[in-house]
């Protein structure tokens, strides 16, 4: 992971050179405004929701046509309501997109963290103590990956008792069944540090494991366990806006653009306006992470597939333990 | 020979990549039946002027000219006759036919530089096929090309040739590789080699025959380029020399001028920098008495201690006898070095000193306690006794933390020192290891290597440790950067008065540092013994072969010692 | 006769001549399809009835009620004097698709299987009335059912626990139908029985289609009611209820030779109005199943017969129809006997409007006083569903109840709102009874039995003198007298409040533009599968 | 023998993952609140029959007495009820539905051929046409192609699965009325109808998915290039072409490979999504339908089949090295 030459004294500091590097990529920038504009949308849903008088739950039964969908021409779109009405209850649709902003991006956020955490402990714990618990815990990635995680979830949400909290067994399932790519790279990752020099001098000289861990190790994960976190975080929202399409998601009336889309795709032919919105919002937001995520790795990495770089630590042998890995590509998991 | 006619002749040829310019106005000319050596530091652009002209160096941009002359070409012709190629500017559809066939390359990693999917022998064949087309030998069949790489596999001394064939890459050992590497790379009689460091990954008894397979293909008239860092092998096998720094080529001449009469000041500064081995110097000059130093009080306690210790690795059913039956002293206070060749078991004595191997049989011992891995708070402050240097400057340090940290790290665990303790001490040990006290705030890779290797000695010596191993501490620096970084240790061993386990393959830099010595052969200790005795006059013919095989930076005693060689 | 006015013997075919020939498609959203009959919860007029008949079937019209008909049986059955026991005799000339004759003992032998566990699941309302039915556990064992007599291959005797006058309806469902003891196979009947309808099963593979070609041992001069057009029928299985709309609407392919067994979804409705061609092929049926919101009674605020009515005025009946489809989608409700079955009396307890009285329903909180909470209602996952849900939920923050939607599916909903626990306060659902009797309305949902233990009375609500009034009705064989007393329980029930009506729903079908005599009567609010024709 | 040895170890792994999967199954659902029997029971249903369906479905017993007699069944078979209505399920027995009255390895062995085709089809159509795009993105690194491709890709990744397979099937099934909606035709029935009506779902996962493997081949491929061993190539005086397409393919082998193996392992869980929007009845319809109706048996037993075949899919993936590698195949 480290980008610089060795010879090249005195120059800025590496946070500054992943910004001016994250500066120059458009796709990167692009991808940053995207996330920015739905972090913005989903914080101002209420400011929004106060400055046009529309809630995401209150009914308008007089927008609707006879025939439930909304009356007028694009969905009902008006100074009122900016993205027309939802139909056959004629709620506002802006309202509902970025109310449902802030499910999706708690959710995602926070599930995504839930599988960093826990895929990081496992991953570190699993290829720096090796062995035993390194078996153990790679036995237990398997066991999670084998899960089938839909039915898991629609099981799950199944069983659980209605008083506990909906996002938070959401947050909990997805994060849950999340984890597996996380602990594989950063075992793999840990595997290599392991044996580098500073990790070596530091036990040598009797630095505890638990220290050499957090001092030594998890820094040179760092970035890492960003550009995972990054490029997770779309997955994540994705499975929520899944599980709503299921209809195992958070509780109505709650907004959730998953929901919506299952929702909207009936009426698709009557108010197209209905699945444009919530569809364009999870994409764009899908987006927004993945380019982000993308011009992220880049500036973290530069060498990755820069061409030939002598002066990288390349390692000779890569075998087929360490495949590089795409976290975008989960094997079917969230 | 007439080598009045170049093979190739580089003239003011200038690379650069993007806005940088890594060389500057490089002339020289390779001629047939010679062979040119290229030194010179690491990153002073070597490679990429002998490999961007073939268009093997991607995004670089040339400007210059770069003649390939035609064999067959009138001699003695003047510039700008036909015949010859310029290769600047060539585009790569016309530059395929030059590679491999009119050029050949060897590079320094055999290991990689071998695709590990396909068999060796395939390989090699390819070189052949390539060609195939445009040579005339286009009938050439399947069993044609496999007789044809059997036969430059067997000229290139390898003894079985069908087995190298069939081999995939990694079944073969480096030096096994870099031969296949050469019968590659003349499959096709090019007129010129070049050799990019076709030594520096292999053990010195194995490098005695690969540079005797170069002087081979130059005596049979190919224009051989070598590049290298190492004047020793300069002196072994190079006809001329050209020295270059900084992308520029600082000096030019034949092997005899640039050693014994080096016009600039960096031929100069380089030539001093290179260890030598006083039992092959001293055969030309008397050299100074060195200090022996005295024996060890018998009553002091060793700095460490292995007692029939073995250690055996199992890794997927096979056994590795990485140790064998190794009983050994490190008396406290003073240098003792270890030497062997790759794989003899040298880091793995480092390791179970640190605690880091457990032992399969015996025991070890650190200032008289017993080491074990057990990573109980006894084996930890008992490694507070050790400190560490390891080879690779760059994976050395944490990447992610200031050198002041890194150097504080060890003070924190095992001391209660308060934090401005800590500062004051980081200050002293940078100004022990002649870093101004202000790199604490900076990461390693505003750091040089030499200065990395540095912080590292910092770190290993930040609890005054009785025992201080370095495990190759310096193999991967300049020999100028080494030298600086060895006169160091030898400054701070003196003031500081700790034993040390230098672990190194490089005979001379052992010699010069170490007053006792310890050869080391798969695993067993051949020879041990105070570093003059086992170094000028070796007991073991294990070690007298080291000696013999490692090329030292004079001309006149190689071609002596080639002589002999291939007198005997 | 316990219907006198139904039981016309005289069943007329009321449409034109039906086309015979061709593959007629049937889109079903369910990926099997279990021709067992003792496992079956099917209408007369559904897809059991293409294979099976029965005792009885119904005769259904356009606009006109449903009315019971002999199907094997010469006529709808006789009672004897105490009213505790019914006799039917056979046609002549029955037969299964093997050829054998259809006896009685193949239907008594139908009945008793359907009593075993294997084979539990289907419409159990004559487990409770056959003597000795409470303690019977099928024909596996060795036993046989003693109650039911068959002196001789042509007659059927049922003894009863009680006088029973809905009887005739009963043996119109699929237990009584006739199964050949000696094909019987109860892990396997279901994929393959034998046919006594005008169609055998031809294949049966789950999650793709099952196939339907004519029975020739069918006589269609036994069966009045049958028309039996298409040489085929094909299930189309496991099929989204939004795509076969779609396809229906766009009439291509197969969905041109036929129907979807489910309502076109609400948001299609929209389109479907909005496209004159689909519009034709559009059928909605008239007011059916009453769509309500039960409170649980057995909950803390909600015991008090006050919130209850509270809420009764509280729900805007409107917002929820649109979010069930709007106007197409049914009418108002206030009674619980609903429209096309006998003996209805139309009344409005808590007259408000559409929109509700949210004044009224305050002032009526206020006088509880009741502490309310969070009100968990249960709904079940569909969109349309959870658009309803979503429409109460609103409705009861204007007079500041919290409701908490819990959205299922139709399996979780079913046994959730059925269990012994009752965890919800409020749940959304809508019944249509199994035949059309007042009985059928009321029983099922306001007889204290029927508590939990997986049955229907989603209230929870109990009242001896509703419980009484019910036995009342149930065992008054005379049609008329029984309406009285079933129209008094109805308003009885209603000033308790134990549900709020909400609508009378009106089922829309589409079918493809080579489908006639795609007829819905007045009961069930379901086409009638048997009649269904190709044009030629 | 080493190899043996390695597959005897992996295969005992894998067996005890799927007791454990099994175990979670029988563990979730036994908590559930939900009664099974009550949707079997009957309408009305009685309290005693509730309680007859109980026992004779097994739902009253404790939820690992039910895992043992589950994997009981799988060793020596299973009998429901008694006498002459006593249903065997011969070992090894995945399984009963009751519902379906079928046994789940029946009921799985019916289904597939449905999800197969969908999954394998769309996955080597997603194989080929992705790494196609990732080679042409590697070779043109840089120019606009390569800028077009991945930006293609990056958008693929982003549009969810069932949003781009709602749109299609509105677009081509509906709106434009050219591509058959739903509805499955064997392969063996014919094969033109068969492909006809999966191509759509076909092309949609290939889309989503193909723009992962064009990501994953363009970095290797760059990656690779960037070895020595390519550079030894190019000196030799290889073509170009030659020197990708034979020195740089063959080092994508692997790790594609790998990943072709995790994804065709999670294909049955991801057929869950697919099947829904597409409107296909196999093995994740059926999951879906086994859940929706509490059907315990099926969903362990297809639980377990998705979760055994992640994991032969991991091990054949793993085995497949030590003949795709011959660094690996030495050393086995
Ligand atoms: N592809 C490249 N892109 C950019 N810079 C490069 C590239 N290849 C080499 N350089 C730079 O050109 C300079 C000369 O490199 P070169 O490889 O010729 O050094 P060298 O003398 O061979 O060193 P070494 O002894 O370490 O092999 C270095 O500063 C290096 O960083
Ligand atoms: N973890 C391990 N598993 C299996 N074999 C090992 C392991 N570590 C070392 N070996 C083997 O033990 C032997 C000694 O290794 P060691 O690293 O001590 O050699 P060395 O003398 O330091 O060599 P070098 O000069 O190349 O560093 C070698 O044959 C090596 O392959
Ligand atoms: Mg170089
Ligand atoms: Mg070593």
């Amino acid at each position: 992971m480290t980008a610089a030459p060795p010879e090249r004294p005195g120059r800025a500091t590496r946070t500054d050179t992943v910004w001016a590097r994250l500066k120059r990529s458009r796709p990167a920038m692009i991808g940053l405004g995207l996330v920015v504009f739905f972090v913005l949308l989903a914080v101002l849903a209420p400011v929004f929701a106060a400055l046009t008088g529309n809630s995401p739950y209150a009914y308008n039964p007089e927008l609707l046509a006879p025939d439930t969908a909304p009356a007028g021409p694009l969905g009902g779109m008006s100074a009122q309501h900016w993205f027309g009405v939802e139909p056959r209850t004629g709620r506002d649709l802006f309202a509902i997109v970025s109310y449902g902003a802030q499910v999706s991006l708690l959710i995602g956020l926070a599930a995504t963290l839930v599988s960093v955490i826990v895929g990081v402990a496992i991953g570190l714990i699993a290829g720096f103590y090796g062995h035993l618990a390194d078996r153990l815990l790679s036995r237990f990635t398997d066991i999670v990956f084998g899960f089938p995680f839909l039915i898991f979830a629609i099981a799950l949400s199944a069983t659980v008792p209605a008083s506990f909290p909906r996002p938070l067994l959401l947050i909990l399932v997805i994060g849950f069944f999340g984890w597996p790519p996380v602990a594989r790279v950063v075992r793999s990752e840990t595997l290599s540090l392991k044996e580098r020099g500073f990790v070596r001098a530091a036990a040598a000289q009797g630095t505890s494991s638990a220290r050499i861990l957090v001092r030594e190790i998890l820094p040179n994960l760092a970035a890492t366990i960003i550009v995972f976190t990054t490029v997770s975080i779309p997955g994540k929202i994705g499975a929520e806006a899944a599980l709503s399409f299921l209809g195992v998601g958070v509780n109505p009336p709650t907004p959730s653009w998953g929901r919506s889309i299952s929702d909207a795709i009936s009426w698709v032919q009557v108010d197209p306006m209905y699945l444009i919105f919530p569809g364009m919002a999870l994409f764009l937001v899908t987006l927004g992470f993945n380019m982000f995520g993308d011009g992220l790795r880049d500036a973290l990495d530069p060498t990755a597939g820069q061409g030939p770089d002598r002066s990288a630590d390349r390692s000779p042998d890569r075998g087929p333990d360490t495949p590089k890995i795409d976290p975008m590509s989960a094997g079917g998991q969230p | 020979m007439t080598a009045t006619t170049p093979a190739l002749s580089y003239r003011d040829y200038s690379v650069s990549f993007g806005s940088r310019t890594v060389t500057r106005d490089v002339s020289f000319d390779l001629v047939p039946g010679s062979i040119l050596a290229l030194v010179g530091e690491s990153g002073s652009g070597k490679s990429v002027t002998a490999l961007a002209p073939l268009g093997l160096v991607p995004g670089a941009r040339q400007a210059g000219s770069v003649k390939l002359w035609d064999p067959a070409g009138p001699a003695g012709g003047g510039v700008g006759l036909t015949g010859a190629i310029e290769l600047v500017g060539l585009d790569p559809a016309e530059l395929r036919p030059i590679r491999g066939e009119r050029i050949g390359v060897v590079f320094q990693e055999p290991m990689s530089a071998f695709n590990p999917m396909f068999r060796v022998g395939h390989q090699i064949a390819e070189a052949v096929r390539a060609h195939a087309g445009s040579d005339g030998a286009g009938g050439a069949g399947r069993g044609d090309i496999g007789q044809r790489v059997l036969a430059q596999l067997r000229a290139v001394g390898l003894p079985d040739p069908e087995k190298v064939a069939e081999a995939y890459p990694h079944e073969l050992s480096g030096g096994q590789l870099q031969r296949a590497m050469i019968a590659l790379a003349t499959i096709n009689s090019p007129q010129v080699l070049i050799a990019d460091e076709p030594t520096t990954a292999l053990d010195v008894t194995v490098q005695t025959g690969i540079l005797d397979l170069l002087v081979d293909q130059a005596q049979a008239g190919q224009a051989v380029l070598l590049i290298t860092h190492d004047m020793g092998v300069v002196a072994d096998i190079a006809d001329r020399v050209a020295v270059m720094k900084d992308g520029r080529i600082v000096e030019t001449g034949s092997v005899e001028d640039i050693f014994d009469r080096p016009a600039s000041d960096y031929t100069q500064q380089l030539l001093a920098a290179v260890p030598r081995l006083s039992a092959v110097v001293d055969a030309r000059a008397p050299r100074e008495e060195r200090p022996v130093a005295p024996a060890p009080a018998a009553d002091t306690v060793p700095a460490a201690e292995l007692r029939d210790a073995t250690v055996v690795h199992r890794s997927s059913g096979r056994q590795v006898i990485a140790l064998d039956d190794v009983s050994l002293v490190i008396p406290a206070g003073r240098i003792t070095g270890l030497v062997g060749e790759s794989g003899s078991g040298k880091s793995t004595i480092a390791n179970v000193l640190t605690g880091g191997q457990a032992l399969t049989s015996g025991e070890a011992f650190v200032a008289g306690e017993r080491v074990s891995t057990r990573p109980n708070r006894r084996q930890r402050r008992l490694r507070a006794e050790v400190g560490v240097v390891f080879q690779d400057p760059r994976g050395s340090l944490n990447p992610r933390r200031s050198v002041g940290s890194q150097i504080a790290e060890p003070l924190r665990v095992h001391t209660d020192l308060s934090g401005r303790d800590i500062d004051a001490r980081v200050d002293v040990l940078l100004t022990d290891v002649q870093l101004p006290t202000d790199f604490a705030a900076r990461f390693p890779h505003e750091l040089s290597g030499g200065q990395r290797q540095r912080v590292a000695i910092a770190r290993a010596l930040a609890l005054r440790p009785k025992l201080l191993i370095a495990d190759e501490p310096t193999s991967a620096l300049d020999v100028s950067v080494q030298r600086g970084v060895l006169t160091l240790l030898g400054e701070l061993h003196a003031s500081l008065d700790f034993a040390c386990l230098f672990i190194s393959h490089d005979l001379a830099v052992v010699e010069q540092l170490a007053g006792h010595v310890v050869v080391l052969k798969d695993g067993r200790v051949v020879e041990q013994g105070p570093s003059l005795e086992v170094l000028t006059d070796p007991a073991e013919a294990y070690t007298r072969r080291l000696i013999e095989s490692a090329p030292v930076p004079d001309p006149r005693i190689q071609a002596a010692r080639r002589a002999a060689r291939l007198a005997a | 006769n316990a219907n006198p006015e139904l039981n016309d013997d005289s069943p007329g075919n009321t449409l034109g001549e039906t086309q015979k020939g061709g593959t007629l498609n049937i889109f079903s959203e369910d990926p099997d399809i279990d021709f067992d009959p003792g496992k079956s919860q099917g209408l007369a007029i559904t897809s059991l009835s293409l294979v099976h008949r029965r005792l009885t079937t119904w005769d259904i019209q356009p606009d006109k009620p449903g009315k019971v008909v002999p199907d094997l049986a010469t006529d709808t059955g006789t009672v004897s004097d105490d009213g505790r026991t019914w006799t039917f005799t056979l046609k002549d000339g029955l037969k299964f698709e093997n050829g054998d004759p259809i006896t009685t003992a193949d239907i008594k032998y139908g009945i008793e299987r359907s009593f075993s566990t294997e084979l539990s699941g289907g419409l159990s309302y004559h487990k409770g009335l056959i003597e000795g039915g409470d303690d019977y556990a099928g024909p596996f064992t060795g036993d046989d059912l003693e109650s039911i007599e068959t002196p001789d291959e042509k007659t059927i005797v049922f003894r009863l626990n009680s006088t029973f006058g809905d009887f005739p309806w009963i043996v119109s469902m699929p237990a009584f139908s006739p199964v050949p003891e000696g094909s019987d196979d109860p892990g396997t009947y279901g994929l393959d029985p034998v046919a006594s309808g005008p169609y055998k099963v031809e294949s049966n593979q789950s999650g793709a289609e099952a196939v339907l070609t004519r029975n020739d041992q069918w006589n269609e001069e036994t069966d009045p009611v049958r028309t039996a057009g298409p040489d085929q029928v094909v299930f189309k299985l496991g099929q989204d209820a939004s795509v076969t709309s779609q396809a229906l609407i766009s009439d291509s392919g197969d969905a041109k030779n036929g129907f979807s067994a489910s309502f076109v979804p609400a948001s299609q409705l929209a389109q479907v109005q909005n496209d004159p061609n689909a519009k034709s092929r559009l059928v909605t049926s008239g007011p059916g199943a009453l769509s309500y919101l039960a409170m649980n009674n057995e909950r803390e605020g909600l015991k008090d017969p006050k919130v209850r009515q509270a809420i009764n005025y509280a729900v805007d009946k409107n917002t929820y129809r649109i979010a069930g489809g709007g106007e197409i989608s049914g009418d108002y409700a206030t009674t619980l006997i609903t429209p096309g079955i006998p003996g209805r009396v139309d009344y409005d307890l808590y007259p408000a409007g559409p929109g509700g009285d949210v004044e009224k329903a305050k002032s009526l909180l206020a006088e509880s006083g009741a502490d309310l909470g969070t009100l968990r209602l249960l709904t079940k996952n569909s969109a349309t569903d959870v658009a309803q849900a979503e429409a109460i939920q609103q409705a009861l923050a204007r007079v500041d109840i919290t409701v908490e939607i819990r959205s299922v599916d139709t399996n979780t909903f079913s046994a959730d709102a059925t269990n012994d626990e009752g965890d919800y306060d409020l749940a959304l659902t809508s019944w249509q009874p199994d035949y059309p009797s007042a009985f059928g309305n009321i029983q099922p949902l306001f007889d204290s039995s029927q508590i939990g233990g997986g049955n229907y009375n989603i209230s929870r609500y109990s009242n001896p003198e509703v419980d009484d009034l019910i036995q009342q009705a149930t065992e008054t064989v005379d049609a008329a007298a029984a309406e009285k007393i079933w129209a008094e329980a109805d308003k009885r029930i209603m000033e308790d409040a134990p549900i709020v009506p909400l609508t009378y729903n009106r089922n829309s079908f589409l079918h493809g533009s080579n489908v006639e005599n795609f007829i819905i009567g007045e009961f069930p609010a379901y086409p009638v599968y048997f009649k269904a024709s190709l044009k030629g | 023998m080493n190899r043996v040895k390695f597959a005897a170890s992996r295969i005992l792994g894998a067996v005890v993952v799927l007791i454990i999967i099994a175990a979670a199954c029988f563990a979730i659902f036994y908590l559930m609140p939900t009664n099974p029997a009550q949707l079997s029971c009957g309408k009305p249903c009685s309290p005693e029959r509730l309680a007859e369906v109980e026992a004779y479905l097994g739902v009253d017993q404790s939820w690992w007495k039910q895992l043992f007699d589950f994997l009981a069944g799988i060793i020596g078979g299973r009998t429901f009820g008694e006498g002459a209505a006593a249903i065997h399920c011969n070992a090894p027995c995945f399984g009963y539905s009751f519902r379906l009255r079928d046994s789940v390895t029946n009921l799985i062995l019916q289904r597939l051929p449905i999800t197969v085709s969908l999954t394998l089809g769309a996955a080597v159509l997603w194989a080929i046409g992705g790494i196609a795009a990732g080679l042409i993105a590697a070779l043109r690194r840089g120019r606009f192609t390569d800028s077009a491709v991945m930006g293609a890709a990056i958008t693929g990744i982003s549009a969810p699965t069932y949003l781009l397979g709602l749109l299609g099937v509105l677009l081509f099934g509906f709106t434009l009325n050219v591509l058959p909606i739903g509805g499955y035709v064997p392969l063996t029935e014919n094969p033109l109808m068969w492909a006809f009506h999966l191509i759509l779902p076909w092309i949609v996962l290939a889309i989503a998915n193909g723009a992962i493997y064009a990501r994953l081949t363009r970095g290797q491929m760059l990656d690779v290039l960037s070895q020595d061993y390519i550079r030894t190539a190019r000196a030799k005086g290889l073509s170009e072409t030659f020197v990708v397409g034979k020195h740089g393919l063959r080092n994508l082998v692997v790790p594609l490979t790998t990943l072709f193996a995790i994804d065709i392992g999670g294909l049955l869980g991801g057929a869950v999504i697919t099947e829904k929007v597409f409107a296909l009845g196999g093995v994740g319809t059926l999951l879906l339908e086994s859940v929706s109706s509490l059907d315990i048996q099926v969903i362990v037993g297809v639980t377990l089949f998705a979760a055994a075949v992640v994991i032969v899919a991991n091990l054949l993936a793993d085995l497949s090295y030590s003949i795709l590698d011959p660094r690996i195949g030495a050393r086995a």
